[in-house]
């Protein structure tokens, strides 16, 4: 062997190595940083596809490149948690479920909004209906993120089935026990050769099925702890076994009764998809079903059974006890590891402008799904009103909503909620009596608190009622 | 079964295997046809199998908006440097399993083995915390690095018991003909194991294509493969059939082609050494 | 062309003794043949010479080089596997030129001497196929054809015929034997068969397995020839030869001024004078002892009553005729001669039962196939050996 | 004839090494990829931290993660799921794969064909196949309903998935339908290797088909067998995916897996001190089925 062979043979060898590199390198390599652009991480939900159609009309308007991204509700849970515990986020913008503000707050995951809204005449946060704020975007006095997409919750019920079946439209103010003997008429009668259910709920643990249900428990003013979030002075001491609470629980079961039985498996969609297949006498869900019902399948754009065929009224009240409505959806925040703030807060504010939620509202790509606003003037807007002509009975149903009621937004919410809504899912299967869940849920819920040092609370608390909220609107304004 | 095949067996030996290769096959097809199904006939039973074909979902997911066509683009790099960074590792360590004795060998193998069982959702917050830590998140190399413990270990496993078949006098011969020890692994022995590297290398492919778990935390937009791109139609609001299984589809396809192409070498490559050929 | 020098060479394998205190010289030109049954350390003998295994102790030197630490391609051997260990994915012709290339020879010099030895090896036709398309014989060739290619200082021969079938062994045994007087060099060749040994080697080396009573696993290295005729020990004698040796349990006593040996437990028994036997004066010293008998079965014949015969009368159980020569099976109630001592060839061991006993003789002269027959003993070819030494008693 | 090393004959460190050195890089990279995680869990598994309420672990708590997990309610119900469907699911799936196996070792024309595609169910992507699935057990339209109505067994009213009787056994069903495929294979590929005149010498001798089957068949594939039986095992030992995607654990506790509590608490809940506990508890048990297997299994393995 020669020397020049080895020394072939090594430069080849090196050549390898390097070019191995640089794949790797390659590989690892973030894409080239745009001068300006922000990147924005949400949820696949209906606003989002909308959303996305406008984004060139953004990048036209202030220069900034947007990278978007859209994935399903887990997904987006298990990325934000992984980068909020890595304490870095792969995202400017991104999308906080009502029930993720305030942990993400306390943990300093999100900054508050505060000095950004209150220097920019733009954003006009006087034309927000204060209810949306409240429930989804406010934590301790601080405005945390803004609402993007906001559901209230009301009742959609089949006109032709009513009047077939001789029963008069409900009206505001009627009561769930005559939701309840409407839908025992309907139940299993036989209207134009389909045999009717007359209601659908959603029964699949956890989240479905607690996001349907706390529609009951806010209505019947059954609340999860014994002073929060308006309190001077938070006590999580949970009242799951309260009287009005088994009451709540016993009317689900009650309307599960009522429903298709494989409705214990529902997740939000099944509901709203079930009752666009026509067989559905009347049920209450979120508003976004207003629209979403129309059409046969999400995304198709081609028209349900029902399109046309249905009303909507707000929810039934506890007998004489003013109707107390669920209020949720999603906001916009800024990781407070954001990279490019100025331009995150650009983005925020041009997706929650009457002027973008309009454009999203008439997008018409795959059919109009996008009714979730939250800006005042739009449930007056008559190009909006041509498409979604249910908008002012929506906006009705915002007045006196309360998100933070039905589903109070405690910090460790969603292990409540997974504990909730196995309990719920249970007693619907009938693998557990109403009493004896509660108790069991309540236990859970006492030990699950003080695991978490919650119960006594030591930390601050904040007295965060609707006014709380509104002196905040004001002081930003 | 020579001698046995009388016209009734032969009827009821194709009967059987008709019913498995319905029940097998079948519901692949029936999700074939779920994506290009108008949506209206997704769920009319009896089936609607005289629709027109529509296809509407792949315009959506492929084209316009396309969500998932950059998904496939970053599935397809993840699988192959995948590949690309497996066979470096899993090959030598193979070979030495194959070559050598050492005392703890059968504690290694089944370590190895091992590594193929742990709970892949226990660990996908340290890896997000450790990619982070070396600034990999979100980027190929960090998905491609952690979907190592699962590939490797099974190639070493596969490659070990192709190598273990390649008579070692072929590598003496080579070495008294002179050959230096890289001319012997290029010239003589991976030729040799062709067939196992095809198969090792499938195997890396898909189980990387097909990996959902690890590009849940660790890709970003940029990087995100075709699995979470299916995820992301199954939303609150709605779910979009036509869509997911329009992507699935697509998920599908490359590594049904593979193995269909490379056929002859899934049967001898899953005997995992333990019957000698 | 070589010369090899083994000295000393030994392997262990941890505790384990594989091969010790082995010294040959193998001359120029010489074909030396390694022979012994399986595990007696003449395949790794081999793979030491190659390079494929790691002295443990000794030297190795290769045309006065030592070579004990060189790396197998540069100690300029060439060798022939017992399964070929053809490259499956090159042709013949590149299987050949393969070694070549590694040496880094031009492309029409390699081209050139492929192409003469495929002509030598009758390989020209075939030089395009892959291995997996050839018969065993044309591997074989392709095989020696690698070897022959190199030119090399020494070839290495691992059993290269085993895996044929009988015949083509026969014909490819003189093959090789014509190939080696053309070419004339070095050639260490092992083999279990010892009809390949004593027809191929110009010196055979016989192994067993490693014993502290030796102290070495070389057994004997000699000429076939004196190899059949002087066996060093029992070993040596019982592993030459085809049937193997015959060891009988014997007393010797004095009988006028010569010797008796009576096979134990019979009245057979040998008178052995000056005139008759080579080695009595060795033997007189064993008189009132016991000591090991070995007759070879082919040292039986028909009664002729020439001299120096001994006739006996044997209880024939069965015979077996193969073509001219016939093998006759007999018992004799005598103890067993200890099975360590006479073990042959491994295939053949099987069978072996220290109170079984054969002769051969030329069919023609056979009277019956079984049942008592008369035969006669050529006494001065009998070889007589040290119960505890094992060493062949001779002056 | 055995060689411990094909080292060249040169007392060379670098020989010497080379089996380690060839295999040090896949133990490297595996190590550090695996006892990160493994640390990271041990570690937490003794604090407090969830991540709903701070982002840094808080306090110290001892065991009190472990307690909380072995005592938790949804624990024996998952740990009793988990041992049915993994024990189950092995079972079925190899003596369906087996059964297709020897249905495939019958060489008629077509057979080598549908020996190719039989594979495509386990190609498929675990997410994929659990939205093939929930598509086939809808309730409002499902195939598998309709064809069980069909068949004369229709599912129950609440649907495949909503039953408190058929949840875990459709999550099994979907499990045994795309990894039998995978068993037929390499059962069929060992049954391959078993030479024609042994079974003809068994026939000889008057074996039965089933005698055949268990005494000669049988021990001759089972070598390639214990791989992936305890592979598949563990696999569903895991499961989590097709829970996820198809159940979430419902109706109730009744088709909740150990993997898929673990992903509630970690990735739902982010008690990153509790899933650790719960990793830990995993890892062990794995271990121990994995050691007592190991040690019954390849007993006699050559390796």
């Amino acid at each position: 062997m020669t020397h020049s062979n080895v020394t072939r043979r090594r430069f080849l060898g090196t050549t390898a190595g390097f070019a191995g590199a640089a794949a790797l390198g390659s590989l690892a390599a973030p894409a080239i940083a745009q001068e300006r652009s922000v990147r924005v991480l949400t949820v696949g939900d209906p606003f989002q596809y909308s959303l996305r159609e406008l984004l060139p009309e953004f990048t036209a308007k202030t220069g900034i490149k947007v990278e978007f991204e859209g994935l399903g509700y887990d997904a987006l849970q298990a990325r934000l948690i992984s980068s909020f515990v890595s304490k870095t986020s792969d995202a400017d913008v991104i999308n906080v479920d009502q029930m993720w503000a305030g942990q993400y707050t306390d943990n300093g995951w999100i900054q508050p909004l505060n000095d950004f809204a209150k220097g920019d005449s733009d954003f006009n946060i006087n034309d927000f209906v204060p209810e949306t704020l409240h429930s989804i975007s406010t934590w301790r006095g601080n405005l945390v993120t803004v609402p993007v997409a906001s559901y209230s919750q009301g009742v959609m019920y089949r006109k032709s089935v009513f009047e077939k079946l001789g029963i008069d439209e409900p009206a505001a103010g009627w009561t769930w026990d005559q939701y309840k003997e409407i839908l025992g008429r309907i139940h299993g009668q036989e209207v134009d050769g389909v045999k009717m259910n007359g209601t659908v709920v959603c029964g699949a643990q956890p989240v479905p099925v607690v996001h349907m249900f706390s529609q009951l428990s806010a209505s019947l003013n059954a609340p999860w702890f014994k002073a929060f979030p308006g309190a001077e002075t938070w006590d999580f001491t949970p009242q799951m076994n309260s009287e009005n609470m088994k009451r709540a629980v016993s009317l689900y079961k009650e309307l599960y009764g009522l429903s298709p039985q494989e409705s214990i498996n529902y997740t939000w969609f099944d509901a709203g998809t079930r009752f666009s297949q026509a067989d559905i006498g009347m049920f209450y869900w979120w508003s976004a079903y207003f629209t979403l019902v129309n059409a046969d399948g999400y995304m198709t754009g081609a028209p349900s059974k029902v399109k046309g065929d249905f009303g909507i009224v707000p929810c039934p009240q506890d007998g004489t006890n003013p109707s107390r409505v669920s209020l949720g959806g999603w906001s916009l925040g800024m990781p407070s590891t954001a990279g490019r703030p100025e331009e995150a807060w650009e983005f925020i504010k041009w997706a929650t402008s009457a002027e973008t939620q309009k454009a999203m509202g008439l997008n018409d790509k795959f059919g109009h799904m996008f009714s979730d606003f939250s800006r005042e003037s739009l449930f007056a807007d008559s190009d909006l009103l041509e498409v979604y002509p249910f908008l002012p009975q929506a906006r009705a149903m915002l007045n006196g909503a309360d998100g933070k009621l039905a589903r109070p937004p405690a910090p460790i919410y969603t292990t409540l909620e997974g504990i909730f809504g196995l309990e719920l899912n249970k007693v619907l299967a009938g693998q557990s009596d109403v009493d004896a869940a509660l108790e069991q849920v309540n236990t859970l819920y006492t030990n699950a608190l003080s695991g978490n040092f919650m119960l006594p609370y030591v930390q601050p608390s904040f007295n965060d009622t609707f006014d709380a909220t509104k002196a905040l609107i004001a002081s930003l304004a | 079964m020579i001698g046995q095949n009388t016209a009734t067996r032969k009827i009821t030996l194709y009967a059987l295997l008709a019913l498995v290769m319905l029940f097998f096959i079948g519901p692949i097809i029936w999700f074939i046809l779920l994506s290009i199904r108008p949506p209206s006939t997704a769920f009319t039973m009896p089936p609607v199998l005289n629709f027109t074909p529509d296809l509407g979902a792949f315009t959506r997911t492929m084209v316009d908006p396309g969500d998932n066509s950059g998904q496939a683009v970053n599935s397809l790099i993840v699988a192959i440097s995948a590949v690309l960074l497996n066979l470096p590792f899993s090959v030598p360590a193979a070979y030495a399993l194959s070559r050598f004795k050492f005392r703890r060998k059968k504690f290694l193998m089944l370590w190895y083995l091992s590594l193929l069982m742990a709970p892949p959702v226990a660990f996908l917050i340290p890896y997000f915390i450790l990619m982070t830590n070396v600034g990999l998140s979100g980027t190929y190399l960090s998905m491609v690095l952690v979907m190592q413990t699962l590939t490797i270990p099974f190639s070493i496993w596969l490659m070990k018991s192709f190598i273990d078949e390649v008579p070692r006098e072929i590598e003496e011969a080579a070495r008294i003909d002179g050959a230096s020890g890289w001319t012997i692994m290029f010239r003589v022995v991976l030729p040799l194991v062709m067939p196992g590297l095809i198969v090792t290398s499938m195997f890396a492919f898909v189980f990387a294509w097909n990996n959902a778990a690890f590009p849940l935390v660790l890709s970003s937009q940029r990087t995100a493969t075709l699995p979470i791109g299916t995820l992301s139609y199954f939303t609150n609001t709605g779910v979009t059939w036509g869509n997911i299984a329009a992507a699935a589809v697509v998920a599908m396809l490359p590594p049904m082609i593979i193995f269909l192409v490379f056929d002859r070498f899934v049967v001898r490559g899953l005997t995992f050494g333990a019957v000698k050929g | 062309m070589a010369t090899l020098s083994i000295q000393n060479v030994a392997k262990n394998y941890g505790e384990i003794k594989a091969l010790a205190n082995v010294s040959i010289d193998v001359a120029d030109g010489e074909v030396l043949v390694l022979v012994g049954p399986s595990g007696c350390g003449k395949s790794t003998l081999l793979r030491m010479i190659a390079g494929l295994e790691e002295l443990t102790g000794g030297q190795m030197v290769l045309g006065g080089r030592d070579v004990s630490y060189v790396d197998p391609k540069d100690r300029d051997v060439a060798m022939v596997f017992q399964n070929y260990a053809l490259y499956p994915h090159m042709t013949v012709f590149q299987n050949m030129a393969f070694g070549l290339e590694q040496r880094r020879l031009a492309k029409d010099v390699i081209k050139a001497k492929v192409m003469d030895a495929a002509r030598i090896l009758d390989l020209t036709h075939l030089v395009d196929r892959k291995p997996g398309a050839l018969s065993g014989g044309q591997r074989q060739r392709v095989a020696m054809g690698r070897a022959i290619v190199r030119n090399p200082a020494i070839y290495l021969m691992d059993e290269p015929l085993s895996n044929l079938d009988a015949k083509l062994r026969v014909q490819m045994r003189a093959e090789l034997k014509l190939l080696r007087e053309k070419l004339g060099v070095t050639t260490v060749y092992v083999t279990h068969d010892q009809v390949e040994a004593m027809t191929l080697g110009d010196r055979v080396a016989v192994l067993a397995p490693y014993s502290d009573k030796i102290g070495s696993n070389l057994q004997q290295v000699d000429t076939p020839h004196k190899l059949y005729e002087e066996p060093r020990n029992i070993f040596v004698a019982g592993f030459i030869g085809s049937p193997a040796m015959n060891f009988f349990k014997a007393q010797i006593a004095r009988k006028g001024n010569g010797l008796i040996a009576t096979i134990e437990g019979t009245d057979i028994a040998f008178n052995l004078t000056e005139a008759a036997h080579p080695h009595l004066s060795a033997l007189a010293g064993y008189a009132g002892k016991s000591v090991v008998m070995g007759i070879r079965p082919e040292f039986f014949d028909a009664p002729s009553g020439a001299p120096g015969r001994h006739p006996v009368d044997l209880d024939i159980l069965v015979s077996e005729i193969v073509g001219p020569d016939a093998f006759l099976h007999f018992d004799l109630p005598t103890p067993t001669v200890k099975a360590e001592f006479s073990r042959s060839n491994d295939s053949d061991e099987a069978g072996l039962n220290g109170a079984r006993f054969s002769a051969r003789i030329a069919t023609e002269k056979l009277t019956g196939e079984a049942g008592m027959i008369s035969l006669e003993v050529n006494v001065a070819k009998l070889h007589f050996f040290d119960e505890t030494s094992t060493l062949r008693i001779a002056t | 004839m055995s060689h411990a090393q094909v080292a060249p004959a040169r007392p060379n460190r670098l020989r010497a090494w080379l089996p380690f050195l060839l295999i040090a890089p896949s133990v490297i990279l595996l190590l550090s990829l695996v006892l990160y995680p493994l640390l990271f869990a041990l570690k937490n598994s003794f604090y407090f931290w969830n991540l709903q309420r701070s982002a840094e672990p808080l306090q110290f708590i001892g065991l009190a993660n472990y307690k909380m997990v072995l005592s938790g309610p949804e624990f024996l119900p998952s740990l009793t799921n988990t041992l049915i469907l993994s024990v189950t699911g092995t079972i079925i799936e190899f003596a369906l794969g087996l059964a297709v196996a020897l249905l495939l070792a019958n060489r008629l024309p077509g057979m080598s064909v549908s020996r190719a595609l039989l594979i495509l169910p386990t190609t498929i992507a675990p997410v994929v196949v659990g939205f093939l699935f929930r598509y086939m057990y809808d309730p409002a339209g499902g195939l598998a309903g309709w064809l069980l109505t069909l068949i004369g067994a229709p599912p129950p009213a609440e649907g495949i998935l909503g039953s408190s009787t058929t949840a875990l056994a459709a999550i099994l069903f979907a499990d045994v339908w795309q990894w039998t495929p995978f068993f037929a294979i390499v059962l069929y590929a060992g049954l391959l290797s078993v030479s024609p005149s042994l079974i003809e010498a068994a026939r000889l001798d008057g074996a039965s088909a089933w005698t055949m089957l268990w005494r000669i068949k049988l021990p001759l594939v089972m070598k390639t067998a214990v791989i992936i039986i305890i592979l598949r095992f563990m696999q569903l030992f895991n499961t989590f995916d097709l829970v996820l995607v198809l159940t979430k654990g419902g109706p109730g506790l009744s088709s909740r897996t150990l993997g898929y509590t673990l992903y509630q608490q970690g990735l739902v809940d982010f008690n990153i001190g509790l899933a650790s506990a719960s990793t830990w508890i995993i890892v062990i048990m794995v271990n121990i089925l994995v050691t007592l297997y190991a040690a019954i299994a390849f007993k006699n393995w050559e390796w």
